[in-house]
């Protein structure tokens, strides 16, 4: 259908590069301050190695702990239709709006002063732990999850569901048998882009769980308190790790997923 | 102070002073840039932000006239970058205390009794932010380093989030800014630090080399450390010290 | 053998948005082929839904071999289930899609399961794409995966929601007679929704007519297609002539009168003459099909053809019982049209009313006819029939003609 | 009157994945009603596609008016295009969908385009719905729409993939009924394709077969219907007699023998005689609907049934020239299967082969016929059509039988 | 198809009503902190009514210049495979994964060394201006519009474009009038999302346009310099003005769209 040299299409995909282009400017912008030579050192750095695998452990941790939570929101969206639903909606929006130092703050309150003595006596630490990087997070990048999530199941068909269940399926079985399974690529690709939200958080990270070296630092605090320091050029060396990290893995994530993604 | 007339001469364009100003002296400086433009006219107008984020942003834009960060040492690693020159002050000082919750529960009188057992310390992390270098320094000085660093229940990533720390319930005691103490008196009691082991910073302004009116920002230096003093102190900072 | 009552439905009601099933009552023996048709948005598939327990019934029961399952949930329930778009899983082989009942169960490697699928894999040829994945097969092959699935755990009652309807004619022609054999030689009772009246009475054994969520008819499909009983059901089920007029009362006996041309049709057989007050507006129904054409009169009566304009002008023969033979009656009438359709010839004819005749080809060639000449039609008389006149009581919905 | 030469589709050639349309040519004219029929996945889509410019031509050309318009993008050719599944514009009214393409040429409040839509609206009786939104319209009446936006700007031709295939048989008669009417008082020409071969026959002047992306046949309806030129052909057209043997030569003349039963049928007529090398395996193709039955022979040549095992037995009758008849062949077989189909009966008759004929319901009164009876079945030696057999070569795709 | 007490159903509801909760709750607990009387004295203030004008004006400008690069993008994106668009995917990503301090730092030297001498002739300021909380906010929000608008554009049948084009249409205009209508509730919802973005974006504004009184600061930096300051009680009274006024829009925009969602 498409011919070349048709004008709308060429515009399209020529504004699609043009994006892409800004982008690659803006990152090797990025990259060209960063002492790039540095970058080598910085593996060598216990407290640099530390950041990139609490980074990596907990962005995983509050992308699957997102997941799990947004799949069940998300399903619930996607089916059911009630008086209200419009402030339901923004409501699980109203996360996004928040400032992160914000809701930093407002988990701060809630896990702090308000939860703080039931969870103590339960035995649960959040406030200033590595369990507070996961939990800000998880709190930052649910919205995405959600709503990406309702519109993957949005798209199956619920006679899908229906066959499942004349085929012996509980509702459950059905959901996880078959709607679970035909909403996959789009269940991925909602995943990559909520790890990638908990990746580069740092704000509510920050607030909920304290920049204590070797305890809750994540790569974006690393960065911040770099530029704290007035070292810009460390911080744009570990920004530039994260952003080779994140591409490196979104990429191999979707390529060994095969979510909707063609090579 | 150049004796500039108080209205501009005909449509004269007025220039514009455009400086980094630390997050934490934001109020004494509006207060200092209003005065000036009301007595010369002259806009100043102002990015608040970290002190470090501060650098960053005149390092990378290479824009801007005058820097007046959090603390001393930024200016330094300016001028050593030879992002800025022409050094005045102190506008005010940098004084370190530790705060406590109010009625301060865990009964600190003194620096030394921070390495109590009970005690639950907030501290500004101390290899980037100002006052936890300061902090650092002083733990050293008295020789309790170690058993101070055993008490902190968790570092933050710049001076006053130690006092919304603080007032959100988190921890019994903090190192934080004076000023900022005196501001949150009716949240938090002050413990100043004994003058002997204290570290204190002064509060500089700087000239930012690719300034394209040196004049002017030479002119607003030179009012901020005659008349800034008398602000800062206004809002709470200390602009004399006591040497001990 | 007495037949086992598998399904038995009662004052069945529901609603789904502005839309309501309305108090269906019917029974599915064990050796049942209910065919179900009706007019887009009559409810079909809700009906379907509501018997496999897909949505909720609100008013009424459903017994299952006695046992009341009205609020039983769909999976307890084992139906066998097939949409018209098969709507295989995209993410399973075409093994795994037919096992799947069973894997729910954990039973997806018994040996009897094993067994059954490579039964089912015989029957509907289907052995050689079991590792294939759904999305490149054919249409036929999709409609087969989809009934094996439903079949796997050999439910006593299969559900099928137009499930040829997508098809070409060879591959429909194919599981049509797939189906006959699932139902006759595997002893599944079927309920099968279609809009193929072809397909009807080739499979069915008892058929339903839904129209606006109500039971409009129900009987043999030879039963509704040649006894519809009403004007809509007579027009849905493309009875072809559809002639208006009314009831006669003449020698003791009932007859149809002919509104345009005055033509006395019968007597009348006796079915439903209990509701046929003389004088009430009806039509006459009849098909295409059960009218001989013939290029003279055959019966006994000669074709006294007189359309004068007096109001009781007999023209229909009054035969006296033929010998042996049902009673006939005929009509002479002028050719106006001949289309030839592939399998027959459709002549339209005018005597007063218009009427269409099929005539097969194989009978076709023997009378050379030619538009404008007259022919002489004709009928038994224990085809006539007729249905009442409703007024603008049932809307005739898309008809255009 | 010269007919007009609208479209000329010579060598058109292309690809999608892995299938291909492979050089197709065909011409449509001003006057044609051109049908296409073909198995899922046969390329129909594609081709309609193709014509209106949707998908890019690899090789081959389309003229239209002699233009070369092989590589005119879709919004130049003007074509009028329908799916199966309407497609409406939910974003729109139903009047907001049929002005859609005035609208695109800011000629939405023209008069004649206001003159248009009220005749369209009148003919198509869609006039009360205009200011609905498609959403909750009947299937017909949303193809009604869809054809009204397809028909809106006057186009010299419609390209109709399916369009009556979701409706059920009372909508999609009325919708014929339109069609024809579209294409021969407003003169548009018509291609459409379809999985009803009743359909097909109904409005169809000419049809295409196509088969894996290749052009199988070309003809009338009628023509493709009673002379399929293939097996694949025969048995996609449901040609229910397609009866295995070979060619044989008797009298100077070709008849047809056959396998199983040993019986010749001819002398079959010269059509397509040059090909058949005698011999040569082949099928006798005969429908259902072109084979008489009776109790008793009727032509001059008695039932001289001798299906004895000898090589050359002829049993079918070898009649001299009736009198003004064409030529007819017949022979006795038994009943063995009696199935009540609506408006026929289909009765399987064995006779050697296994033969099936439709006895409209109309005949088969007068016959009184029980299974076992032995009958005389007939045919015309004009209607008497063979086709080769070509072994493994053409793939029976989804055929179950 | 949903009975009473199925127990898929009502533990996919109630974890729904959970989070819901959780968010109330969350929220609440700000509210709370803040003090609430002072609200009202906030709207007399100067400083705050500009900030709140401003954070509308530009965090409503960075949408739609969003959505008028998102929407080619994630019509090129939905509608062409091409070898290596798993890539592209994963760098029209990366700017969520950029803690946004690391954005700004990123835009700053694009538009500052890079692209800075450019734009000063052509009279364009980014840097230090207003202009540059758009494009901040553009920048950190784009990256959610385009995978929403992709989304809600695969889910339109490319046959809707196909009939347009043989009724007159031109690529453009089958587009425009058919394929864009009919994502609208996509396009809708995904600009919800954006909007959310850019009205709490932060660290890249705030590194790029700086936090000038009375010219770039909106209202996640008064929450900023409040904080700060240590006047953390007029930060979360702020902080409440934002929640409500962004609970307030989203409702509002969404029931005066009419959205997918139903009231
Ligand atoms: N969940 C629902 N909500 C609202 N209306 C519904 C729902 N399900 C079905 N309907 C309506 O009920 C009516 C009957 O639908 P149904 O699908 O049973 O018709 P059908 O006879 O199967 O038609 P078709 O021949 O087109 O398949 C339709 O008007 C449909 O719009
Ligand atoms: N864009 C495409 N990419 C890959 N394959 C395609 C594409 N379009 C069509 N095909 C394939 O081409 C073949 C012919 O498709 P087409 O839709 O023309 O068949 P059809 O004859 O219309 O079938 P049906 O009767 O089911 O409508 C199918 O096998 C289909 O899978
Ligand atoms: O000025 Mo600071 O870096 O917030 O202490
Ligand atoms: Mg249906
Ligand atoms: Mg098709």
């Amino acid at each position: 259908m498409r011919r070349q040299g048709e004008p709308f299409s060429t515009i399209v995909t020529l504004i699609t590069a043009a994006l892409c282009t800004l982008l690659l400017a803006v990152f090797a912008g990025l990259l060209g301050y960063g002492e790039t030579e540095s970058i080598r050192d910085l593996f060598q750095e216990p407290e640099f190695r530390f950041a990139l695998r609490l980074s990596l452990q907990t962005s995983v941790a509050a992308t699957l702990l997102a997941t799990v939570v947004a799949i069940p929101c998300g399903y619930f969206l996607a089916r059911n239709h009630f008086p209200g639903k419009v402030v339901v909606d923004s409501l699980l929006e109203l996360p996004i709006v928040l400032p992160p130092l914000v809701s930093g703050v407002a988990l701060l309150i809630f896990f702090g002063p308000l939860l703080g003595p039931f969870l103590q006596e339960a035995g649960i630490a959040i406030v200033f732990t590595p369990l507070g990087v996961i939990v800000a997070q998880w709190f930052v990048a649910l919205p995405l999850a959600i709503r990406s999530f309702r519109q993957a199941f949005a798209a199956v068909d619920p006679r899908m569901e229906k066959v499942a269940r004349t085929l012996g399926c509980t509702p459950f079985q059905s959901f996880w048998r078959v709607v679970l399974p035909i909403a996959r690529p789009g269940i991925l690709g909602g995943m990559t882009m909520t790890w990638a939200r908990t990746l580069g958080e740092f704000g509510a990270t920050a607030m909920l769980a304290g920049v204590t070296r070797m305890k809750t630092e994540t790569l974006p605090m690393a960065i911040y308190l770099s530029m704290t320091n007035g070292d810009l050029s460390f911080a744009l060396a570990i920004a530039t790790v994260l952003l080779l990290v994140a591409l490196l893995v979104l990429t191999a994530f979707k390529v060994f997923m095969r979510t909707e993604v063609q090579l | 102070a150049t004796n500039l007339p108080p209205q501009g001469t005909a449509e004269q364009v007025k220039p514009v002073l455009f400086a980094y100003v630390g997050s934490g002296i934001k109020d004494p400086m509006v207060e200092l840039a209003q005065m000036y433009e009301t007595k010369t006219g002259i806009k100043v107008e102002m990015t608040f932000n970290s002190s470090g984020a501060l650098l960053s942003q005149l390092e990378t834009s290479k824009k801007g006239d005058l820097l007046l960060p959090g603390s001393q040492p930024y200016v330094e690693k300016a001028r050593k970058a030879g992002l800025v020159s022409e050094v005045t002050g102190p506008l005010a000082y940098h004084v370190p205390v530790i705060m406590t919750p109010k009625g301060n529960p865990a009964g600190i009188t003194g620096i030394r009794d921070l390495t109590k057992p009970h005690v639950q310390l907030i501290v500004p992390d101390l290899e980037s932010a100002s006052i936890g270098k300061q902090a650092l320094r002083i733990f050293e000085k008295a020789g309790i380093k170690e058993d101070v660093l055993k008490r902190v229940l968790t570092y933050v990533e710049t001076g006053p989030k130690v006092l919304t720390t603080l007032q959100l319930g988190q921890g019994n005691a903090g190192i934080g800014e004076y000023s900022s103490a005196i501001k949150a008196k009716d949240k938090v009691d002050m413990v100043e630090i004994e003058p002997a082991l204290n570290e204190i910073e002064a509060l500089p302004g700087a000239m930012v080399t690719y300034s394209t009116q040196p004049a002017a920002a030479k002119d607003f230096l030179d009012f901020a450390a005659s008349e800034g003093p008398k602000v800062f102190e206004k809002h709470g900072y200390k602009t004399k010290i006591e040497k001990p | 053998m007495k037949r086992e009552l598998l399904l038995d439905v009662q004052g069945l009601s529901l609603t789904a948005g502005a839309f309501s099933l309305q108090s269906l009552s019917f029974q599915v023996h064990r050796d049942d082929y209910l065919v179900i048709v009706g007019p887009t948005g009559s409810g079909k598939t809700l009906l379907l839904e509501a018997l496999a327990g897909l949505v909720a019934v609100e008013a009424g029961r459903i017994f299952y071999q006695q046992q009341d399952i009205t609020a039983a949930p769909p999976e307890t329930r084992r139906f066998g289930f097939a949409y018209q778009d098969s709507l295989l899983y995209p993410h399973l082989t075409v093994r795994e899609n037919i096992l799947f009942g069973a894997a729910v169960q954990g039973r997806a490697k018994a040996p009897e399961i094993r067994r059954r699928l490579t039964e089912l894999a015989e029957v509907l040829a289907i052995g050689p794409i079991l590792n294939r994945h759904p999305e490149r097969l054919s249409g036929g092959e999709r409609q087969r995966v989809s009934l094996a699935r439903a079949l796997l755990l050999q439910p006593p009652l299969l559900l099928l929601d137009e499930p040829l309807s997508a098809l070409d004619p060879q591959t429909r022609a194919g599981l049509q007679q797939l189906l006959r054999h699932i139902h006759r030689d595997e002893g599944v009772a079927v309920i099968h929704v279609t809009h193929d009246f072809a397909e009807a009475m080739h499979l069915g054994t008892n058929m339903l007519l839904l129209n606006e969520g109500r039971l409009w008819q129900s009987g043999t499909p030879q039963e509704l297609f040649a006894r519809p009983n009403s004007e809509y059901a007579a027009r849905f089920l493309r009875v072809e002539n559809i002639i208006p007029g009314s009831i006669r009362w003449q020698d003791d006996q009932r007859w149809f009168g002919t509104e345009r041309s005055t033509r006395l049709f019968g007597p009348l057989p006796e079915q439903g003459a209990s509701e046929w007050q003389v004088g009430a507006p009806s039509f006459l129904a009849i098909r295409a099909s059960y009218i001989r054409l013939t290029r003279e009169a055959q019966t006994e009566s000669g074709p006294e053809s007189e359309s004068g304009p007096g109001p009781r002008s007999v023209s229909a023969s009054v035969p006296a019982l033929a010998e042996g033979q049902a009673k006939e009656c005929g009509w002479p009438a002028t050719v106006t049209e001949i289309t030839f359709q592939g399998s027959y010839v459709e002549v339209t004819c005018h005597a007063g009313d218009c009427w269409l005749v099929h005539v097969p080809i194989a009978h076709w060639r023997s009378l050379h006819l030619q538009q404008g000449e007259t022919v002489w039609l004709a009928c038994q008389v224990s085809d006539l029939h007729v249905v009442p006149r409703a007024g603008q009581e049932t809307s005739m919905d898309d008809g255009l003609d």
